[in-house]
């Protein structure tokens, strides 16, 4: 993939490999892409297919003993290898990142205020009173009422929504241009899950922010994003517009999720369930990491692991037989 | 919230309060062995034994004595030493302000020692300089304290002169003096044992994605350290430290009679051996008191340090 | 010599009750001289006395009573004068029946009669042991008015209160003191002796004592020069201070004698057989006991075997032929007195005491090679006392100092039912009780040292006790320091100790 | 489905069922004599499933769907109200009876980390069923675990191992069989495949309808996936704040929602299809907390159609139509013509 | 490592015949105070024991103590923990009072005091170690148990019919008593250390049992002149300390139970 003007971060043969008391880990597996400006790129995968890690590593927030390779080029800039000191110039100015757990990833002994002024301090150079006028802003700006109020409040007094929210204005402080989101709404309950994801649509139309958004819910996937990357064992295994994946998916694990989900019209049918688990990331075979799994697996999947590769419409799909899959049933609600 | 707080921590301080002086009148009372021939040497003839038991009270019931003592108590009087022939009180308000500036001193090189390390440790987890700091203290809690005190006695003190071999001193400064290798044994112990659990929390909140979600803010390490990882981990250990306080005071026993200190925890062994039922009583409340007080003050800071704690 | 500066010396325990009749502890005893001076003076050796407060005393022909002559001029440390009165109140005091443990070594005078500075005490009956009894601490001169002017209603409680703050006679008076841990005397300026350089006594301005429980503790002060001296110094560090070229290490002749008292009754408390009321059995325990090689282990050489029941320090020792060690010997005895196969029995240590528990270490071993088993049960000293004045024990380990200058003490203590049981021995001999009542008021010393030989012969050959070793009194000093005495007594004589500066 | 159709007696019937818990409280608040905090998970709940059904029971966290399960199954005590269990008063069992209750009626746990004994293999987890129920002579058990094992679809060598060699799908089915060697009429399922991953959540439901179809179970089917809901049940029983706010048909529920908040949650569920995002947001504020259930409807602070009746009077749960029952005022006969909600058909 | 170093410490328990060259008691009059030689390995003490012999025989009386001053505390403690963990309401209230009350008494002061009610040695320092020792292995105990008593495979264990008694000892305790064992090593260092304070005090174990902590006290006279007295013991003292701690994160590592 090569890096366009409107490319605002470019992702290219990233790995990372984490050593484990029984065998190292190899979690992410050469991944490449791009992110635009003002688009929002979902990252789909079950749990364990290294969502996670590679946000991290997009950070380079991953800490020895982890080990982690590539480039990650953010503005014309590759952040590999950058010294702690430039990074942090990055990390929460250029690119926020909020976590998965809402309950986790605030520090419980900092009030909710001190942990939004810290970003403000550090990236605005703002204290004081200003610091205090602004946090309050932010809280307003993510819809949590009385603000400046609530400012004084510790996270746990916050509920699991407000959290989340919270979270967000944090990450968003210093207006960061690219926003890396870990499943922020995996937690949350329907209703909540629907505001916050508005408030993240809104904001990137109002701050013209990219925006990753790592789920594992294809249905936030086909309500929130631009373009799609899915995400199998460590490595990438199909992107493509969002439309074009739901319409046609390219890729036979793609495929196996689209069908693993319930039917409107099959009310208590058997559901086509994926057979078998994912693979273990210590010992990954010399073949496509979903063969074992997978009802189209020939001899071509062996032998070597298919590559991400480029087909039509601006997809790319790591499937053998991307150009035999059927089309999904009908999916709708 | 924070007023009512306290309030509530220290009306439950009153039952065990009256639960120790029960156990504590009764305890000493069992002790076999009565205070008369403890006082009186070798020499005494029956008569005199006779004599001092019944200038000591000792002849009443029991239920007659613990009246006598609990009306004493409530009129601040908590009686006189049999042994020294000195009103209990007046030993204590002497002595009790030394164990505590060796209890104190004793805490702050812990964590002076502790805290740092702690983190080093953490910090360099399962390299050297971990496996260094967390021998030297093994070593340390494997070792009796006595030994402990006796050798840096011979070493730091008589050795080397650099300081005096116990006493106390008569200023401030001298007792920063004085106190500061007695204080060293026992704060090593203390930290041997907070840094083993500093460590720990510490490693354990590294792993915490809120501090993740601090280095992901861009803060400066120093920040993310002090600010994140350093202030949750410090929770769990102040429990520890709070709890240990009364172990420290316990250890004083040792220590103080090693370094020449003449504070409670010498004055408690004395008088348990010379069975100075008095003195006993007196000491066990003091320690009863001062202990619930440390527990107080761990529970207030904690509350302070976790702000979960006051708002559960 | 020098004069002036203060003098810092480190004691295992601090006094109790520094009253000189009511005390009971040797704690007190050992430096209540240097407060509260006596109408005579124990000599440097402590075999015979000197004057004191008075100058000089006659005994009457017959020895039914006995005239003291006052040195003119004397002063307590107040100022205020020291009159007979002053003498007669004190020794009228000291001498009530109920007045503390020591009355009874004043109890052969009927009357007192103080005129001028002369006073006379009118005798019951002849009492060769008068003079030394005058000697000793419990017949010191205290001032009658202040004591009266002392707080509180009862005699005891004056006593309470004048002893918190003591005014005596002697070369230093109490200052300040903060119980257990230190206590600071300072010179009495109106101190009546005078030093070789012809001023009064003391050449110290203060001496303060601190209180060093701990026996490593104090020798490290010591050597770290926080300390002048130290007392009671372990036998085992004895030579490595000696080694030290700034120290001084003394080891005062002393009247202590190291025993281990044995239970003489026919049963135990617990109703058993005693095997140690077999005159026998503790013979052979004697012989089994290796005296050379226990004051080897226990006392690194520094001790003496026992050549009787006191030390040859006390006055009328008489050395004895004593139970050499001699295994087969031991077990030969043992099993004429039914005991071939051994038996065990157990010894009342006090938990704590490094130097007994070596001693009884070592017994323990020499003993079971004749076949006695010896069990040592550690207990605190309130237990321990309390188990043996009930007779509830086998064994148990004691050591003894005289506290007076004549030998009635320890016989009547060691020898007499009557007084404690023989120690709680329970060792009753009628032949000793009567030479001893003999002595006690016989004026002709031959015959008296006569009767304690005859005395000692007895005891020695009925073995009450296990007759172990005799051991000076360890002092160290720093090399500044001198003129410092510790009399067989035990007494601390600071009255002539002067500090180089 | 007519009208006339009376419904057979069912098998489980909850009624008024109220549960709280009490909150901590010192010594020197109740000396003040402060009213006692307690939270209110459960308030005057009314349920009722057949022989044979699965009944869905959706609705935010925390809306009391686990407190209700593990009351029927006796985990809690309930406060106040009654379950009959086949004409049988469940809230009284006490000792053999409650264990003869625990035979028919079963529990499946959500989390496949926590719910298994990690110190016992599976073979030795269902043994121990098997022998404390005196269920098969000690000869037999094997065979019966072999059995149970292939019923769930695990190979017989999974006895031999721990929970930790198991995927999470695996051990979930692994909690199926223990809950099945009792040989259950009823099965209570509190969010059986929420921890799972999409590919194997199917491998599971599929399971579980494939035994319901095997072994005629009922099924009281928690779960908070609208999507999963709609596919397995029955009946759906939509709670909020503690009550069960509307009961329908699934057919009824999804296609024409009553109660407000049913249809807000509807309205968030995300489909599955790329762009079709309702430009207004389905609901907005918080849920409120248990401590401090608001007055009347406890809807009322999040619900568009709120009016002052909401406030002051609590809706019970009424049948607006055959087999759907809904708790709020705007169904009221006097309140209906003014204020349909927009929503419902 | 921790398993390495536990090797010479049971053979010195089980066969301290088979390693010491002497006997732990015996004096031997023409060798006291001797330094470290051949013949001696640690120097003989002031009766001209070798001190090796007494280290290695020692250490069967160490082994007992660290295990008799924690067997009890552990049992109970843990049983007590569980029990009122497990059940909760008043016992739980009022065993938490007692250990409050025991807990506000400095745990040494309190040891002294029981052992000088009960009479110095072992046996008694058992007593007393058990009378205050117990709590901490209950709150352990408890507190975990109150945890594991809301996991769902305790849940389940009641769903499925399993009696209260059941659930706690086969389910339950199993999973709580980890952080118990663990502690329980650091907890046998603490002990032999106690022994060795109560031993400094002389109310430990009695002569001439050669116990560390004892020897270590005896050896403090001697410290300048002689180390190897209190030297060596306390070289033992300390390997037996590392040892049993690192057998504590040994055993946590291992008694964890892998998810
Ligand atoms: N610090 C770590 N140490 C060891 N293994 C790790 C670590 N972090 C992640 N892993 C492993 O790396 C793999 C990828 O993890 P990752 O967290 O990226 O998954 P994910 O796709 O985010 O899953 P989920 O949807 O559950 O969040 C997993 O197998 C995980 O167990
Ligand atoms: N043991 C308990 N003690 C106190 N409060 C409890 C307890 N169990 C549940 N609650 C409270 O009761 C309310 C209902 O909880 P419950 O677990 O039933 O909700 P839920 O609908 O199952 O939620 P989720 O979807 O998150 O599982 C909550 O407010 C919860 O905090
Ligand atoms: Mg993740
Ligand atoms: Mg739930």
């Amino acid at each position: 993939m090569t890096e366009s003007a409107s490319t605002i971060l470019s992702v290219q043969n990233l790995n990372v490999h984490i050593p484990t008391p029984r065998g190292e880990l190899h979690a992410v597996r050469g991944v490449d892409f791009d992110l635009q400006r003002g688009e929002v790129l979902g990252l789909v995968g079950e749990s364990g297919s290294g969502k996670s890690v590679t946000l991290r590593a997009l950070l380079q927030l991953h800490r020895k003993p982890i080990r982690v390779t590539g480039a990650v080029h953010y503005d014309g800039q590759n952040l590999m290898g950058l010294s702690e000191g430039r990074l942090r110039a990055v990390r929460g100015a250029q690119i926020g990142m909020i976590f998965q757990e809402p309950m986790t990833a605030l520090n419980p002994v900092l009030t909710i205020g001190e942990q939004i002024r810290e970003n403000l301090q550090e990236h605005r150079a703002l204290r004081g009173r200003p610091a205090e006028d602004r946090a309050a802003e932010l809280l307003d700006l993510v819809g949590i009422p009385s603000a400046r109020t609530r400012l004084k409040d510790y996270p746990h007094q916050f509920s699991g929504g407000m959290r989340q929210r919270a979270m967000i204005a944090i990450a968003l402080a210093s207006e960061p241009r690219v926003l890396l989101a870990d499943e922020p709404t995996t937690a949350l309950d329907v209703t909540i899950q629907d505001q916050i994801l508005r408030l993240i649509l809104r904001l990137r139309e109002q701050l013209g922010m990219s925006v990753i958004l790592v789920t594992h819910d294809l249905g936030v996937v086909a309500q929130t994003c631009d373009r799609v990357a899915v995400m199998y064992a460590g490595r990438l295994v199909e992107t493509a517009g969002v439309t074009d994946l739901f319409r046609q998916p390219r890729h036979a694990y793609t495929l196996g999720l689209m069908r693993s989900l319930p039917d409107i019209g099959a009310h208590r049918r058997p559901l086509q369930p994926i057979p078998g688990s994912p693979p273990d990331l210590r010992d990954i075979p010399q073949a496509c990491a979903f063969s074992p799994r997978c009802s189209f697996s020939s001899q071509a999947c062996f032998g070597a692991e298919p590559p991400l590769i480029p087909i039509r419409d601006g997809r790319a799909s790591a499937c053998v037989h991307h150009a035999e899959l059927p089309g999904v049933v009908e999916v709708t609600s | 919230m924070r007023a009512t707080y306290v309030l509530k921590r220290l009306l439950q301080i009153i039952p065990t309060f009256i639960a120790v002086l029960i156990l504590v009148f009764l305890l000493v009372r069992l002790l076999p062995g009565d205070p008369a021939s403890a006082i009186l040497g070798d020499r005494a003839t029956p008569e005199i034994v006779e004599r001092t038991r019944r200038e000591l009270g000792l002849d009443k019931p029991l239920p007659v004595q613990f009246g006598i003592f609990v009306q004493h108590l409530l009129r601040g009087d908590l009686g006189e030493s049999s042994s020294l022939k000195v009103p209990v009180l007046r030993l204590i308000v002497e002595r009790l302000p030394i164990t505590l500036f060796l209890s104190v001193y004793a805490a702050i090189i812990a964590v002076l020692l502790a805290v740092p390390l702690a983190v080093l440790a953490a910090v360099r987890r399962n390299t050297w300089v971990d496996s260094l700091i967390r021998g030297v203290f093994q070593v340390a809690l494997s070792l009796p304290v006595f030994y402990v005190a006796l050798q840096l006695l011979t070493l730091l003190g008589a050795k080397l002169g650099w300081f005096p071999i116990g006493g106390y001193g008569e200023t401030f400064r001298d007792h920063l003096y004085h106190l500061f290798l007695p204080a060293l044994t026992l704060g090593f112990n203390l930290a041997a044992i907070l840094v083993r659990t500093l460590r720990n929390s510490i490693l354990e909140v590294l792993t915490a994605e809120y501090v993740e979600f601090a280095r992901s803010k861009g803060l400066q390490s120093r920040v993310v350290m002090l600010r994140h990882v350093l202030r949750n981990a410090l929770i769990s250990t102040v429990t520890l430290l709070g709890l240990n306080i009364g172990a420290l005071i316990g250890g004083a026993v040792i220590t103080e009679s090693v370094f020449a200190i003449p504070g409670v925890g010498r004055l408690m062994i004395d008088a348990i051996f010379g069975r100075d039922y008095p003195v006993i009583q007196g000491l066990t409340l003091v320690f009863a008191v001062l202990v619930s007080l440390v527990f107080l003050m761990t529970d207030l800071i904690h509350a302070r340090l976790d702000p979960r704690v006051q708002h559960a | 010599v020098t004069r002036g500066g203060e003098l810092v010396y480190g004691r295992y325990a601090d006094s109790l009750f520094l009253d000189p009749v009511l005390n009971d502890a040797n704690l007190d005893i050992w430096i209540l001289t240097n407060l509260y001076d006596t109408l005579l003076q124990p000599t440097a050796d402590g075999k015979g006395v000197q004057p004191g407060l008075a100058s000089a005393y006659t005994v009457a022909p017959g020895g039914r009573s006995m005239r003291l002559t006052l040195r003119p001029g004397l002063r307590f440390a107040d100022g205020s004068a020291l009159t007979a009165q002053d003498v007669k109140w004190s020794l009228d005091r000291a001498r009530k029946p109920d007045n503390g443990a020591w009355s009874g070594s004043l109890a052969s005078i009927s009357t007192i009669v103080a005129s001028g500075n002369t006073v006379t005490l009118n005798l019951k009956q002849p009492d060769p042991t008068l003079p030394a009894a005058l000697a000793t601490f419990n017949a010191a001169i205290m001032p009658q008015k202040l004591f009266n002017a002392a707080r509180g209603t009862t005699e005891a409680a004056k006593a309470k209160a004048f002893a918190e703050k003591p005014i005596g006679s002697g070369p230093f008076v109490l200052s300040s003191w903060k119980k257990g841990s230190s206590m600071v005397l300072k010179r009495n300026p109106y101190y009546w002796k005078k030093g070789s350089d012809g001023k009064a006594l003391p050449y110290l301005n203060s001496i303060r004592f601190e209180i060093i429980p701990d026996d490593n503790t104090r020798i490290l002060k010591l050597q770290a020069g926080e300390l002048h001296g130290a007392e009671f110094i372990p036998f085992s560090r004895v030579a490595e201070l000696k080694a030290n070229p700034n120290l001084n290490v003394q080891l005062f002749p002393s009247t202590k004698v190291n025993t281990v008292l044995m239970n003489n009754r026919p049963k135990l408390k617990d109703g058993t057989v005693n095997p140690l009321s077999d005159v026998r059995v503790r013979q052979a325990i004697n012989h089994a006991t290796n005296k050379e090689a226990l004051i080897q282990l226990v006392t690194f050489g520094n001790g003496k075997p026992m050549r009787s029941f006191m030390s040859a320090t006390t006055p009328l020792f008489a050395p004895q032929t004593m139970y050499a060690y001699n295994l087969a010997k031991a077990k030969q005895l043992l099993t004429a007195a039914g005991y071939a196969n051994g038996f065990e029995v157990t010894v009342l240590a006090l938990s704590g005491s490094a130097d007994e528990l070596a001693q009884l270490t070592a017994l323990q071993q020499m003993w079971a090679a004749a076949g006695v088993r010896l069990k040592i049960e550690q207990l605190d000293s309130a237990t321990r006392t309390a188990r043996y004045r009930a007779g509830d024990f086998q064994m148990r380990a004691a050591a003894w100092t005289n506290d007076i200058n004549d030998p009635s003490q320890i016989t009547s203590y060691f020898a007499i039912y009557d007084n404690i049981q023989s120690l709680y021995t329970g060792y009753k001999s009628p032949e000793i009780d009567r030479l001893f009542a003999q002595s006690q008021q016989e004026t002709n010393p031959a015959r008296r040292a006569s009767q304690y030989n005859q005395i000692q012969g007895i005891y020695i050959k009925a073995a009450p006790i296990v007759f172990l070793y005799e051991t000076p009194y360890p002092v160290a000093l720093s090399k500044k320091v001198s003129g410092f005495v510790q009399i067989p007594l035990g007494n601390n004589i600071f009255a002539a100790t002067s500090l180089e500066k | 489905m007519t009208g006339e159709q009376h419904p057979p007696e069912p098998l489980l019937n909850v009624q008024n069922l109220t549960k709280t818990f009490p909150v901590r409280q010192g010594l020197l608040e109740r000396w003040q004599g402060k009213p006692a905090k307690v939270v209110r998970a459960l308030t005057d709940v009314n349920l009722s499933v057949q022989r044979g059904e699965t009944l869905g029971l959706v609705g935010e966290s925390g809306c009391g769907k686990s407190t209700l399960a593990r009351c029927l199954v006796r985990l809690h005590q309930a406060d106040t109200g009654s379950v009959r269990y086949d004409g049988q008063e469940v809230l009284v069992l006490q000792g053999d009876a409650l264990r003869q209750y625990h035979r028919r009626v079963q529990m499946i746990f959500q989390d496949p980390f926590s719910s298994l004994n990690p110190r016992m293999t599976v073979g030795q987890t269902l043994q121990e069923v098997l022998t404390v129920h005196r269920l098969r002579p000690k000869a037999q058990q094997n065979e019966r675990i072999d059995e149970l094992l292939s019923l769930v679809g695990l190979p017989a060598e999974a006895a031999g191992r721990l929970p930790h060699e198991f995927s999470g799908g695996q051990r979930q089915r692994i909690g199926i069989a223990r809950a099945l060697a009792l040989e259950p009429e009823c099965i209570v399922a509190d969010e059986l495949v929420s921890a799972l991953d999409v590919s194997v959540q199917a491998q599971v439901v599929n399971l579980l309808l494939e035994l319901q179809e095997k072994l005629h179970l009922t099924v009281l089917f928690v779960a908070h996936d609208l999507r999963l809901v709609r596919h397995l049940s029955h009946r759906v029983a939509v709670m909020y704040l503690g009550r069960v706010v509307e009961v329908a048909t699934t057919q009824d529920l999804f296609e024409q929602p009553a109660h407000p908040y049913t249809q807000a949650l509807l309205a968030a569920a995300p489909l599955l299809e790329p762009g079709h995002r309702s430009e207004v947001s389905a609901l907005t504020g918080e849920l409120p907390s248990p401590l401090n259930v608001p007055s009347g409807c406890p809807f009322r602070t999040r619900c568009p159609h709120a009016f002052d009746r909401c406030v002051t009077e609590r809706p019970e749960l009424a049948e607006i139509r055959p087999l759907q029952q809904v708790a709020c005022h705007l169904y009221d006969p006097v309140d209906r013509e003014a204020r349909q909600p927009a929503g419902a058909s | 490592m921790g398993v390495l170093l536990l090797l010479p410490i049971l053979a010195a328990t089980f066969a301290p015949g088979l390693i010491a060259p002497y006997s732990p008691t015996d004096f031997d009059y023409s060798a006291i105070l001797k330094g470290p030689s051949a013949s001696h390995p640690f120097g003989t003490d002031n009766f001209g024991r070798d001190v090796f012999s007494r280290v290695v025989y020692g250490t069967r009386i160490d082994m007992q103590i660290a295990l008799l001053t924690t067997l009890f505390p552990f049992v109970f403690g843990t049983l007590l923990g569980a029990f009122t963990g497990f059940v909760g309401r008043w016992p739980d209230t009022l065993v938490g009072r007692v250990a409050d009350l025991v807990v506000v008494f400095p745990f040494l002061v309190l040891v002294i005091a029981i052992v000088a009610v009960l009479g110095p040695g072992l046996t008694n320092m058992y007593i007393a170690v058990s009378a205050v020792g117990w709590v901490a292995y209950w709150r352990l105990v408890r507190g975990e148990v109150l945890a594991q008593k809301e996991t769902e495979y305790a849940q389940a264990a009641r769903v499925l019919g399993f009696s209260p008694t059941r659930v706690l000892l086969r389910h339950i305790l199993p999973n709580a008593v980890t952080p118990a064992i663990v502690y329980l090593m650091t907890d046998m260092s603490l002990g032999i250390l106690l022994g060795a304070s109560l031993g400094y005090l002389g109310l430990g174990a009695q002569p001439p049992t050669p116990e560390w902590g004892v020897m270590v006290a005896d050896g403090k006279n001697f410290m300048v002149t002689a180390w190897w007295i209190s030297g060596f013991p306390g070289l033992a003292l300390t390997l037996a300390g590392v040892t049993f701690s690192l057998i504590g994160d040994g055993l946590a590592d291992a008694l964890r139970p892998r998810s």
